[in-house]
């Protein structure tokens, strides 16, 4: 089946191609889009390698949730605060790109020279046509044999959806302070309490008289449609 | 090779896990970084998918399952944290934050 | 009928559990009537329970569930009912529906009232689920609650220093005996490979008679200490400063006899060592001696009452020692009834003279409280052994055993002994109802108790005269064919009717003498006790002072323990181990400051370092190889 | 190759040419429709009754000037439209347009893939779809865009969820995620006495069709769901630097997707080919007519929403109601197999 190896190297080589890509790209913008690539065909092998299920799964979850919100955040941030790629530390790139290339020897011969073994199992393509396929089987395995498992990764869901709101929840590092007074006045043009700088908060003991007895100003000139503490305090004077 | 071996989906797996590694270790972008971070996790899920294949089992799919569960949830984390330094540090240059080492 | 036999002690549980955790701002004095109607229908409950077992001589068993499944090692939570313990839930649920009714009258306008109530269904519980028990384990650790319920119950006014430290002296001199009962217990475990009743009880003969005379021993030391024996029952008379009803329940009817129900339970293994016979009835003996002249000298009235019950309680052990079983349970039935009655009369005589405990501020009572002075006279003469009141019928029974059981010494001290109980108990009863009256007029009036707290004492008093019929004829009565089956095996002496006569009258006249010695010394005055006292000297002071047992302890136990103590705390608690401690801080702090180096707050550097680990490792795995892929 | 997958192929460009007819054909309903609603005359000046208007339509937006601004970043917005049009009709690709025919001997099924997971399929393409937008927005360098981009994310993720919980009932009662499967069900007849009704999961999951269809018309970004394009507030949002030709595949990627929606929705929940006489894809259509009417209907009736009650109904209101359909369409079902 050559077709099937032509296939699998033509997804595999656009997946590698654009995973670098991704990590080579200045623009992160360009980095989530190759990455979106990569996963796109990560997908389609999940597809050769009979798990139609995960495939679909990760498209959902990767390309449609997770790089999603990814581009969310990136737009959110103010592209001129990107740092460089080409940033001021040379060492750590030669020493990445290095350790990445000595990995992948190590892991090259690894592969090579040795082989896995294990039982193969029931699953077959057969095995699956015969429980209706790919989903069912999953289905199948996973509520038997994994129910525990299952629990807890829904307990891990809502702990980080909980986790997300309270990381993303607004700033409260202003104290809850009380209410400005708001000076009533009718306003024709220019109202004086906005000029002035801050009117002092209201205490509870003037409270009490300003609440009821404060008339509608019918004003005659501007500097009649403002009353201020001075004020206030005039009129209870008299 | 004229068959699908397992070589190919295990090199294919290092390849991009390496790439991902790489694109951790040497770039500066906060978001970038977790970019790579999910490419290693999905790197690992081909891995355990294609033995799933190779010996006819489904407990790789199974695992690769959970990690996308649990990616999802690393990534709603991820993503809080890093709004979260925004909106205290004004930055996503992981060089920059480096309170811990006081 | 076995299917609702776990509501016997679930219902006083529940009571207690939800007194306890809505009393105090829910239930308040409703509280009481909660504990008293569970208590009672745990009484209700535990009748038919007893007539089936003396019906048809069975033994019922309830498994509940298991508590411990450790392989081999299970522990089954099961309750079990034969003859034995059919009588003691009758005498348990029975006397403590009683005091609970007393109870209400006694506590009445106490502000902790819903605490009370909530520990004293809680001890019943405990208690029916110590006899109820039917492995070790489970007994244990219900002898451990009851010995938590007596020590929250004595220091229910914690508030009073003296309650506070008599409860923690409870519970303490206690821990010495429930020690060596653990280690029994465990012993048993050991030796037997099961800790279940019938499967030590159907083996006990595989283990050596050594083993099986330690293991009796310390077993008797749960019940020395449990029981208040010599030399452990320092605790009980402290144990007063708990409320009466309380004194009458845990330290007079019920928990002090656990000892001696645990011994009579371990009958298979008990019977087996005849040393260990011999140890528990000179203990015993020496005990209802030692009690019996301290009570003698004694001025508080609950005191007195108190020492009468460490010597009653010494009673039934020597009865156990000298294997007269039968005798010593039905010695702690009539006990049971008419020591609580004597206790709950005491109550109702102190709460009539507004908390005076002291006798010689009594004195001519009887025309205020007389229906207390009866009652209380016919528990002191139960108590006595004055014919044919209950205790008449057990002590001449637990005496004649110890000749049938060839102590001959013993049954001297026990007649000896009788002839003290007669004398203190009558000493009680004059001083405090007959003579002139001692108190001030002036500030105190006594008066009779709410009819709440008199009817129990009728009640008892019934039960303090009738009781002892059970037992009759003497050695043959229909308690003795009940129990038997309890005891397989126990030898039956054929008693010739002559000889229970002569005991029963050599009784008869010590008894008297006691009552009439009494009667010239307190109400005709032609006897003066201080010209006695002064005449014994010495002895009246050694008895006075409790035979300064408590002196001793102190000296032995108490101030080295203390030294001891005050020695771990100056210098191995504050500087060898706050010298280790401080140490290995300051060495973790140095070394962490060099270390601190390396964080150099830079996440390449860590990720760098953890993929440069993994290389190094996968290069170690492919250079020096290993199985994991092969 | 087989000639099963060629014949697929052959229908694939079939259904495909006949979306992009159909597509043109819907702008020129939707108007007409919105003209009758409004009282208003509609297209009518070029052809008969203004048949022609869509053609003339199409002419105008390709010889328009292609604008790309300055600023703007020239890949991604090129790439942009052309990922929201490729992958608009692509989801179509697992709807049955009914049983298989016999066409030159050849037996052809008609539809081009029975995948066993279509239903995720279709939701997977459906969550592809949003990078159109968001990189639309992005690469414009303009404000506006870039908030569309913004808003469409948000709206998209948050309906998608709905959207797919809301399809879990119908895969619980059918145990399947092919929708060849799910039409077969649908096409039995259930007996109630003298009554019968078609096995339609609209009469069995009548709170996850009215879900689905409020979490259609938002995931398609319609009105009154339409907050990424709000032209009072964006000015156009997203689309507001595209021009010319690369508008216009914005435009048809919008009308394809609803016409592939309705078709899904008509497929999951109205028994898709089942027809009380003569099963065919005739029925398919009228059904997802009914859906296209249903969607001009409401642009027509609804205002907008503000940005907060869109979220807020999608989290506050829609996920706990689906999400309790779940359970008891969960409990249903085990009581029918009797395990309950």
């Amino acid at each position: 089946m050559a077709a099937e190896v032509l296939v699998f190297n033509l997804l595999s080589g656009i997946a590698i191609v654009s995973a670098a890509a991704m990590i080579m790209m200045r623009n992160p913008v360009h980095s989530a889009i190759a990455l979106v690539i990569t996963f796109v065909n990560v997908a389609a092998v999940f597809i050769m390698l009979r798990a139609e299920f995960l495939a679909v799964v990760q498209i959902i979850v990767y390309t449609g949730a997770i790089l999603v919100l990814i581009l969310f955040v990136l737009m959110l941030v103010n592209p001129d605060e990107l740092p460089d790629f080409h940033g001021a530390r040379p060492m750590q790139q030669i020493f990445g790109f290095g350790l990445g290339i000595i990995l992948l020897a190590e892991i090259a011969v690894a592969i090579l020279t040795r082989t896995v073994v294990a039982e193969p199992g029931p699953w077959t393509e057969d095995g699956m046509a015969a429980v209706g396929g790919n989903v069912q089987a999953i289905g199948q395995v996973l509520y038997s044999g994994y129910v525990l498992p299952i629990q807890a990764t829904a307990l891990v869901l809502l702990a980080a959806t909980i986790g997300a709101l309270f990381l993303g929840r607004p700033d409260e590092d202003e104290e809850p302070t009380p209410s400005r007074r708001t000076v009533a006045t009718i306003s024709l043009a220019h109202t004086r309490g906005s000029d002035q700088d801050e009117i002092p908060a209201l205490s509870s003991a003037n409270i009490k008289h300003e609440a009821g007895d404060r008339d509608l100003i019918m004003a005659r000139d501007a500097d009649e449609f403002t009353s201020t503490p001075e004020d206030d305090q005039k009129g209870q004077q008299e | 090779m004229n068959e699908l071996m397992p070589e190919h989906f295990m090199f294919l797996s290092a390849a991009l896990f390496i790439i991902g590694m790489v694109g951790v270790l040497t770039r500066r972008n906060v978001l970038v970084i977790f970019m790579c971070v999910e490419l290693m996790l999905t790197a690992v899920n081909i891995s355990f998918i294609g033995f799933a294949w190779e010996f006819s089992q489904l407990t790789g799919q199974i695992f690769a399952l959970f990690i996308i569960a649990i990616a999802a949830a690393e990534a709603v984390i991820g993503l809080g944290i890093i709004m979260a330094l925004t909106r205290q540090r004004d930055t996503v240059d992981i060089d920059e934050v480096r309170e811990l080492r006081q | 009928m076995s299917s609702w036999l776990f509501l016997i002690p679930l219902l006083p549980l529940a009571a207690a559990v939800i007194n306890f955790l809505f009393g105090r701002w829910f239930l308040q004095h409703a509280s009481q009537w909660i504990a008293t109607l569970a208590v009672a229908a745990s009484f209700v409950l535990s009748i038919p329970v007893f007539l089936q077992i003396a019906s048809d001589e069975q033994s019922i068993s309830q498994h509940l569930y298991t508590w411990i499944p450790a392989g081999d090692f299970n522990i089954p939570v099961t309750l079990f009912v034969d003859q034995l313990t059919a009588t003691m839930l009758l005498v348990v649920s029975g006397v403590g529906l009683l005091v609970h009714i007393y109870s209400i009258g006694y506590m009445h306008g106490d502000p902790g009232i819903y605490r009370f109530f909530s520990y004293l269904p809680l001890f019943v519980f405990s208690m029916l689920m110590l006899v109820l028990a039917d492995n070790f384990l489970v007994l244990f650790v219900f002898w451990e609650a009851v010995g938590l319920c007596s020590f929250l119950l004595i220091g229910f006014w914690y508030r009073r220093r003296s309650a506070a430290s008599a409860a923690k002296k409870a519970f303490i001199v206690n821990r010495v005996g429930d020690f060596g009962f653990g280690i029994g217990i465990l012993l048993i475990f050991v030796t037997y490979g099961t800790i279940e009743y019938a499967g030590v009880f159907g083996q006990v003969g595989d283990a050596t008679q050594t083993t099986i005379t330690v293991i009796a021993l310390l077993l008797f030391t749960g019940a020395i200490g449990k029981s208040a024996q010599l030399p452990l029952f320092v605790w009980l008379p402290d144990a007063m400063e708990g409320p009466t009803p309380v004194s009458a329940l845990i330290h007079a009817a019920t928990m002090v006899t656990a000892g001696i129900f645990v011994i009579a339970r371990a009958y298979p293994i008990v019977s087996q060592s005849a040393d260990a016979m011999l140890v528990i009835a000179i203990i015993g003996a020496a005990t209802a001696f030692i009690a019996a002249t301290i009570a003698v000298t004694q001025y508080d009235i609950k005191k007195v009452v108190a020492y009468s019950t460490v010597s009653q309680l010494g009673f039934m052990a020597f009865a156990l020692g000298s294997g007269a079983w039968i005798a010593a349970i039905f010695h702690l039935v009539t006990h049971a009834f008419f020591k609580g009655l004597l206790f709950l009369g005491a109550g109702s005589v102190i709460h009539g003279m507004h908390e005076e405990q002291d006798m010689r501020k009594m004195g001519g009572l009887k025309k205020y409280m007389p229906l207390t002075y009866w009652t209380f006279l016919i528990g002191a003469a139960a108590n006595a052994g004055i014919i044919p009141l209950a205790g008449f019928w057990s002590k001449d029974e637990i005496i004649l055993g110890t000749w049938l059981g060839d102590q001959p010494i013993i049954m001297v001290v026990a007649f000896i002994t009788a002839f003290f109980t007669s004398l203190y108990m009558f000493r009680a009863v004059f001083m405090t109802f007959h003579g002139e009256e001692r108190f001030d007029a002036e500030q105190v009036h006594p008066h009779e108790s709410p009819r709440v707290m008199t009817i129990p004492l009728v009640v008892l008093a019934f039960f303090a005269v009738t009781v002892g019929f059970i037992g009759f004829p003497p050695e043959d009565g229909w308690f003795h064919h009940f129990l038997d089956p309890v005891f397989p095996g126990m030898p039956h002496p054929d008693v010739a009717w002559s000889t229970i006569v002569l005991f029963a009258a050599i009784s008869t006249v010590i008894a008297l003498s006691g009552l009439y010695i009494q009667y010239m010394a307190y109400v005709k005055r032609s006897i003066s006790p201080r010209g006695i006292s002064e005449l014994l000297g010495p002895l009246y002071k050694l008895a006075a002072n409790r035979w300064y047992l408590d002196e001793i302890y102190d000296v032995l136990i108490v101030r080295p323990l203390v030294a001891f103590s005050m020695f771990l705390w100056r210098f191995v608690d504050a500087q060898v181990i706050d010298g280790t401690v401080n140490g290995v801080g300051s060495l973790v702090t140095y070394t962490s400051n060099q270390w601190r180096r390396a964080q150099t707050g830079l996440i390449a550097n860590y990720v760098f370092a953890i993929a440069l680990g993994a290389v190094i490792i996968i290069g170690a795995f492919m250079i020096f190889g290993s199985n994991l892929f092969e | 190759m087989d000639a099963n997958l060629l014949s697929s192929y052959i229908f694939a460009v079939v259904v495909l040419n006949v979306l992009l007819g159909l597509m043109a054909y819907m702008t020129y309903l939707e108007r007409k429709l919105m003209a009758a609603m409004q009282d208003r005359v509609g297209p009518n000046r070029t052809g008969p009754v203004g048949l022609l208007q869509p053609i003339a339509d199409g002419i105008k937006l390709l010889v328009k000037e292609d604008i790309i601004p300055k600023h703007a970043d020239r890949r991604i917005f090129l790439l942009a439209p052309l990922l929201s049009f490729v992958l608009a009709p692509v989801a179509a690709a697992v709807i049955p347009f009914g049983d298989s025919i016999t066409v030159f001997g050849h037996e052809v099924n008609l539809y081009v893939a029975d995948i066993n997971v279509a239903a995720l399929y279709f939701l997977a393409i459906g969550s592809m779809g949003v990078y159109g937008i968001i990189l639309g927005g992005y690469a414009s360098a303009n404000r506006y865009s870039l908030l569309g981009g913004l808003r469409s994310a948000a709206q998209v993720i948050s309906y998608e969820i709905i959207l797919g919980l809301s399809l879990v009932g119908v895969f619980i009662l059918s145990g399947s995620l092919s929708l060849v499967e799910i039409v077969n069900q649908q096409s039995e007849t259930l007996h109630l006495g003298p009554l019968q009704l078609p096995n339609w999961f609209i009469l069995s999951q009548p709170l996850a069709f009215v879900i689905f269809l409020i979490a259609a018309v938002a995931e398609t970004n319609r009105a009154p769901f339409d907050l990424p394009e709000a032209e009072t507030e964006l000015i156009g949002g997203f689309h507001t630097e595209y021009s010319g030709f690369r508008f216009s595949f914005f435009f048809l990627a919008e009308y394809i997707s609803m016409i592939v929606i309705s078709l899904f929705g008509a497929t999951i929940f109205l028994g898709g080919t089942d027809g009380p006489i003569r099963d065919g894809v005739w029925w398919l259509a009228l059904k997802a007519f009914i859906f296209l009417f249903f969607y001009i209907w409401l642009r027509t009736t609804v205002p907008r929403f503000r940005y907060d009650q869109l979220m807020g109904l999608a989290w506050k209101v829609l996920l706990p109601l689906v999400l309790i359909n779940i359970l008891l369409t969960g409990f249903i079902r085990l009581w029918g197999l009797g395990m309950l």
